[in-house]
């Protein structure tokens, strides 16, 4: 085993998730409580529905040394507040290719639906997130190290 | 250049004579060459100030939002799409603002034209498609054509899209220009080149946000970059923290930009911030079908959605 | 000791004998933009209009670690700060432009007052010897000898250049330019013919100035007459207020301090501010002092041509360099508005 | 010498919740070194930079008087980033003091004068300063006759009820302390601070009177020590603005030439009517 894969085996990324209040809030509460099994490199932050979420967010969670951010919402059609989540899904496209054009590296950035009803697809998902963050390595882009100045 | 000239004094002094207008908002020649500055002329004898030429680079429907008073406005087919983001976004209102549409055939590149002649340059005379550049014992002339902005030969409206009238007939639009061909070189690179790229083009950022300033869609209360709690970056010229202005900048202008160019002439530092603001302007494009300043009916894609909008990308 | 003569086929030597002592710099062009860089050799213009940036950022980078310190409470001295304490080597400076020398000098009068002394500032002019290169072919935006300067001023700098065409006449104006003439190599004494030569050259460059404006009456006004003038109503009008005459200006010293952490390390970092901006003078109450473009487009000018001269014996915060005219995306013209102050 | 930017370190010995609204705390710091103390040498009036590393540093007025020895006080209002983590840290935490900052009140000028003391809301704070040194035993006969007038929005909003309680008692300064309208339980004056002031009518013999408030206060209360008398020379306010270096350099307090942080925050009237209203 090269010392390079050693090292990408251990390490154990750190993902920012914002979950809609209403849906994969409560499906990752319930991934919990059916005690689905998916590794604990997930930190959540709840939003009151997609809509809210601002690129400022995603750029701080990366800037701020997060490996990955994943945002999950309600299916569309479920929005509690009946279309935030599709007014957000322009900007998810929107901003998903704007970070990728600038070079943000693949399997960084997620996006999900998934319902308070699906537990499965939440543990699901979060594997394959974690997993793909793991695949890109310890971040290095866009995030604020040590302030670099005189 | 000479007719656009003559035909906007005129507007201007009948509009303002006639009290149709408090003021009329154009340019005035620059105290240098190769600049102009916006002009507000309020009376008649002001208006006499007024001019057009090649170098009318900054986009003056950033100076509408929230203007209590009446105005005609000078307006390329850049600055006439802006405007009409004003009036879609409540900034102006349609009956307060009179345009004087101003069919265009591009504006010069400062920065290339210094670029080509390294010389200092005292004096500038254009006719007939040509600038004649002179300085301490020399002169020279070059094309316009040849020193024409990026996102001027690529235009595809430069005929004002809404006006009250126009100054002069229309000219011709462009025809059959790929607006994004660098892009898509640029996009088919690794993510590491395009990183690099990015990085590399905002190196002698010095943060002081003329592109911002410059820019007729930035007109908040309190921009991002002031905000205190949080405090969404730091004020150095640390890289992530440049990047991530320019990348909000870029963002804050979906499907709004025009791709005016004034953020671009503004930048002391001849940074290409529009690189930032093509690529979405090119997304909008391809995904939702829509350019920002065509039509005052036309919903802009962030406040619509389809039910089909795509999604492959999300899980 | 006197003046000497630096041939330019001697220039490499010139160079490479200080670097034992010294790092030099030169203005170098590098992405079209003549700045100045670390040289080595004598590969650096001597023929330039000026710098793009201003070399203010030599002594005042725009950004600048003050101290440094720990956030993890579990450190002894954590939250106490540390200066960041980095040394400047000794340095020399080829071919600053007059004007940018006297901003120094003018800018060491705000950085040290009665009663304090900026440390980051003086720390780095000291270490610095600065060699000027008289100005033959000023630019048309050059207005210099309006205000307390010209094409071959000499204060602020230790050394003066003079190009001859084909070498350079250097006039010690220091110790710490006699001291550098001790360690260099490739001088040798000028002639009168030189002295003379420079003469000419420099009062041809003094009449090429052919741009003007006046301050006398803006000396002689108070500060509320200047401050309550009409013309700030129309001066603002165009402004995008953005920093860019504030950021590339040789005399322009505000800044911001920010502290910064990462993970448990932190610094508390300076960084050039600007009066053109909204939250430079915002308080925490959400009342503004300057709320509007008029205020802060005003308080720049009055800076410069009013309090300035006021508080620190008449100098003028401004060097005619007319960087900020080259660079205004508006074309607000410095010249302009001080001839509306005078007028 | 001395890094003008570098804050002495000190602990936050005690924290005091000052009002009803928990917005006002009065920090009470304790220097680390000894000699700090001893080189922090201030006079009422002057503010310091309290520096909180990771967040910045905020100039706020000292509200201790150079006669109490041992430690600095310090009152702050929670408004903004740094402020708030002030009020997030915890007696016993170590924070930094730069300072003293700026003039002060005019303290040997005003010996042989009757002081008027007029001060409303929060901004009491170097007030606090000022009459705790002029009633010092060792300055009070340098003083005439003293008149601190002190008024709040709430009974619950005034600050330092402890030293205002013991003034009243006190027969060498005549303290007014005022709220804006009836509260239950209140027994003391009601009424704005003008209007207090137009009531009390201090005469303007030998007087000088130093005023420090809101605004609105400083708006209305100009006009009533006109009436009284009292000349531009002769009214003295101390004024606040953002600040940065403390130390008249980074240039955003600039009130005209002045800057606040250096050659204030204390002026006369007669001088702030020769300056641009950016305050």
């Amino acid at each position: 085993m090269t010392e390079e894969k050693k090292q990408s085996e251990e390490f154990e990324p750190k993902i920012v998730a914002f979950l809609c209040n209403w849906c994969s809030y409560g499906g990752a509460d319930l991934a919990g409580v059916s005690r689905l099994q998916y590794p604990p490199n997930i930190r959540v932050i709840r939003i009151p529905c997609t809509g809210r979420m601002s690129p400022k967010f995603i750029l701080e969670a990366f800037r701020r040394g997060a490996d990955g951010v994943w945002v999950s919402g309600c299916h569309p059609g479920d929005c509690h507040y009946i279309a935030g989540n599709l007014y957000a899904r322009r900007k998810f496209t929107l901003l998903n290719n704007l970070l990728h054009s600038v070079g943000l590296e693949p399997g960084r950035l997620h996006f999900s639906w998934v319902s308070s009803a699906e537990g499965e697809k939440f543990a699901t998902v979060a594997k394959t997130v974690i997993a793909a963050v793991k695949a890109a390595g310890p971040n290095s882009r866009f995030v604020k190290l040590r302030v670099e100045v005189a | 250049m000479e007719t656009r000239t003559e035909k906007i004094r005129e507007t201007a002094k009948r509009l303002l004579s006639e009290g149709k207008v408090d003021l009329v908002i154009g340019y005035r020649a620059g105290t240098i060459p190769l600049r102009t500055a916006p002009y507000f002329a309020r009376t008649v004898e002001e208006a006499e100030n007024l001019i057009w030429n090649s170098h009318c680079r900054i986009n003056l429907a950033n100076f509408l939002p929230r203007r209590k008073d009446r105005v005609a406005v000078t307006a390329k087919g850049c600055d006439a799409r802006n405007i009409v983001n004003h009036i879609i976004e409540n900034q102006i209102r349609r009956d307060q603002v009179y345009i004087i549409g101003v069919p265009c055939e591009g504006m010069v590149e400062l920065d290339l034209v210094l670029e080509k002649e390294g010389r200092p340059i005292q004096e500038v005379i254009e006719s007939n498609g040509k600038l004649t550049l002179k300085g301490r014992d020399f002169s020279t002339s070059l094309d316009r054509a040849e020193v024409l902005r990026q996102n001027c030969l690529t235009c595809a409206h430069r005929n004002p899209t809404v006006y009250d009238e126009l100054v002069v007939d229309q000219v011709a639009e462009l025809e059959g220009v790929d607006r994004y061909v660098d892009l898509k070189e640029l996009l088919a690179q690794s993510d590491a080149e395009r990183y690099a790229y990015f990085q590399n083009l905002v190196k002698d950022c010095i943060r002081c946000y003329a592109c911002r300033d410059a820019c007729p869609l930035c007109y908040c209360h309190v921009c991002f970059v002031d905000e205190t709690m949080p405090q969404w970056l730091g004020k150095s010229i640390d890289p992530p923290d440049v990047m991530t202005y320019h990348l909000l900048r870029a963002f804050h202008c979906t499907g709004r930009c025009t791709d005016c160019g004034a953020c671009e002439a503004a930048c002391p530092m001849n940074i290409k911030v529009r690189q930032f603001t093509r690529l979405l302007e090119k997304d909008v494009k391809e995904l939702y079908g829509y350019e920002a300043g065509l039509s005052l009916e036309a919903k802009p894609p962030l406040t619509v959605y389809r039910p089909d909008d795509p999604q492959e990308f999300i899980k | 000791m006197a003046e000497m003569i630096l041939k330019k086929s001697d220039l490499a030597e010139f160079v490479k004998s200080l670097l034992n002592d010294y790092q030099v710099l030169a203005p170098v062009k590098e992405d079209q933009k003549v700045n100045f860089a670390p040289v080595e050799d004598g590969e650096f213009l001597l023929d330039f209009q000026n710098t793009f940036s201003s070399p203010k950022h030599l002594f005042f980078p725009q950004s600048e670690k003050m101290f440094e310190f720990s956030t993890d409470r579990a450190d002894e001295g954590a939250c106490i700060l540390k200066e960041a304490g980095k040394k400047t080597p000794p340095r020399v400076v080829f071919g600053i432009r007059p004007c940018d020398a006297k901003a120094f000098q003018v800018l060491d009068k705000i950085f040290r007052n009665d009663q304090y002394s900026d440390p980051y500032w003086f720390g780095k002019r000291e270490a610095t010897v600065l060699i000027g290169l008289g100005c033959n072919h000023p630019c048309p935006t050059c207005f210099c000898t309006s205000v307390n300067c010209g094409p071959f001023h000499e204060e602020g700098l230790d050394v003066l250049a003079v190009d001859l065409g084909d070498g350079l006449l250097l006039k010690p104006l220091t110790e710490k330019g006699l001291k550098v003439f001790k360690q260099a190599k490739g001088l040798k004494p000028a002639d009168d013919q030189a002295g003379e030569k420079a003469a000419v050259l420099k009062s041809e460059a003094e009449k090429a100035i052919t741009s003007k404006v006046f301050t006398d009456q803006i000396a002689q006004r108070a500060v509320m007459e200047l401050f309550e003038a009409a013309h700030w109503e129309r001066v603002h009008e165009s402004c995008l207020n953005c920093g860019t005459c504030t950021y590339v200006c040789p005399t322009c010293h505000c800044f911001d301090i920010q502290d910064e952490v990462a993970g448990a390390v932190g610094d508390r970092v300076r960084n050039w501010d600007t009066c053109m901006s909204w939250l430079f003078t915002m308080h925490g109450s959400g009342h503004n002092p300057r709320p509007g473009r008029k205020e802060r487009v005003r308080q720049r000018f009055m800076h410069k041509f009013k309090y300035i001269p006021l508080k620190r014996d008449g100098e003028i915060g401004c060097v005619g360099c007319g960087r900020c005219i080259n660079l205004c995306p508006v074309n607000i013209d410095v010249r302009d508005v001080v001839r509306n102050m005078n007028a | 010498m001395q890094n003008p930017y570098q804050p002495y370190p000190v602990r936050i010995d005690k924290i005091i919740v000052e009002t009803e609204d928990k917005n006002l705390r009065t920090f009470r710091l304790v220097f680390l070194n000894p000699e700090d103390e001893k080189a922090f040498n201030y006079t009422p009036g002057q503010f310091a930079e309290l520096s909180l590393a990771g967040y910045g540093e905020i100039p706020i007025g000292i509200a201790s008087s150079p006669t109490e020895k041992g430690y600095l006080l310090f009152t702050v209002n929670k408004v903004g980033s740094v402020t708030s983590a002030l009020h997030n840290m915890k007696e016993g935490d170590l924070m930094g003091v730069r300072g003293p900052l700026g003039n002060s009140y005019p303290l040997k000028e005003l010996e042989g004068r009757n002081v008027v003391i007029i001060a409303g809301g929060f901004a009491v704070t170097t007030l606090r300063s000022t009459i705790t040194w002029m009633l010092d035993p060792a300055h009070r006969d340098k003083y005439g006759k003293i008149i601190f007038i002190y008024g709040a929005r709430t009974p619950g909003m005034l600050l330092y009820e402890e030293e205002w309680s013991a003034w009243q008692k006190r027969d060498d300064i005549d303290a007014y302390i005022t709220v804006d309208r009836e509260f239950p339980g209140w027994n003391g004056m009601v009424g704005f601070v003008p209007a207090v002031t137009e009531q009390v009518g201090p005469s303007p013999e030998n007087s000088s009177a130093l005023v420090c408030g809101p605004p609105i206060m400083i708006k209305f209360t100009q006009p009533v020590l006109e009436k009284l008398g009292f000349s531009e020379e002769q009214i003295i306010m101390s004024l606040e603005n953002r600040m940065k270096c403390g130390i008249g350099i980074c240039g955003r307090c600039n009130v005209g030439p002045e800057y606040v942080c250096k050659d204030g925050p204390v002026f006369t009237l007669a001088q702030l009517n020769q300056l641009p209203k950016e305050y």
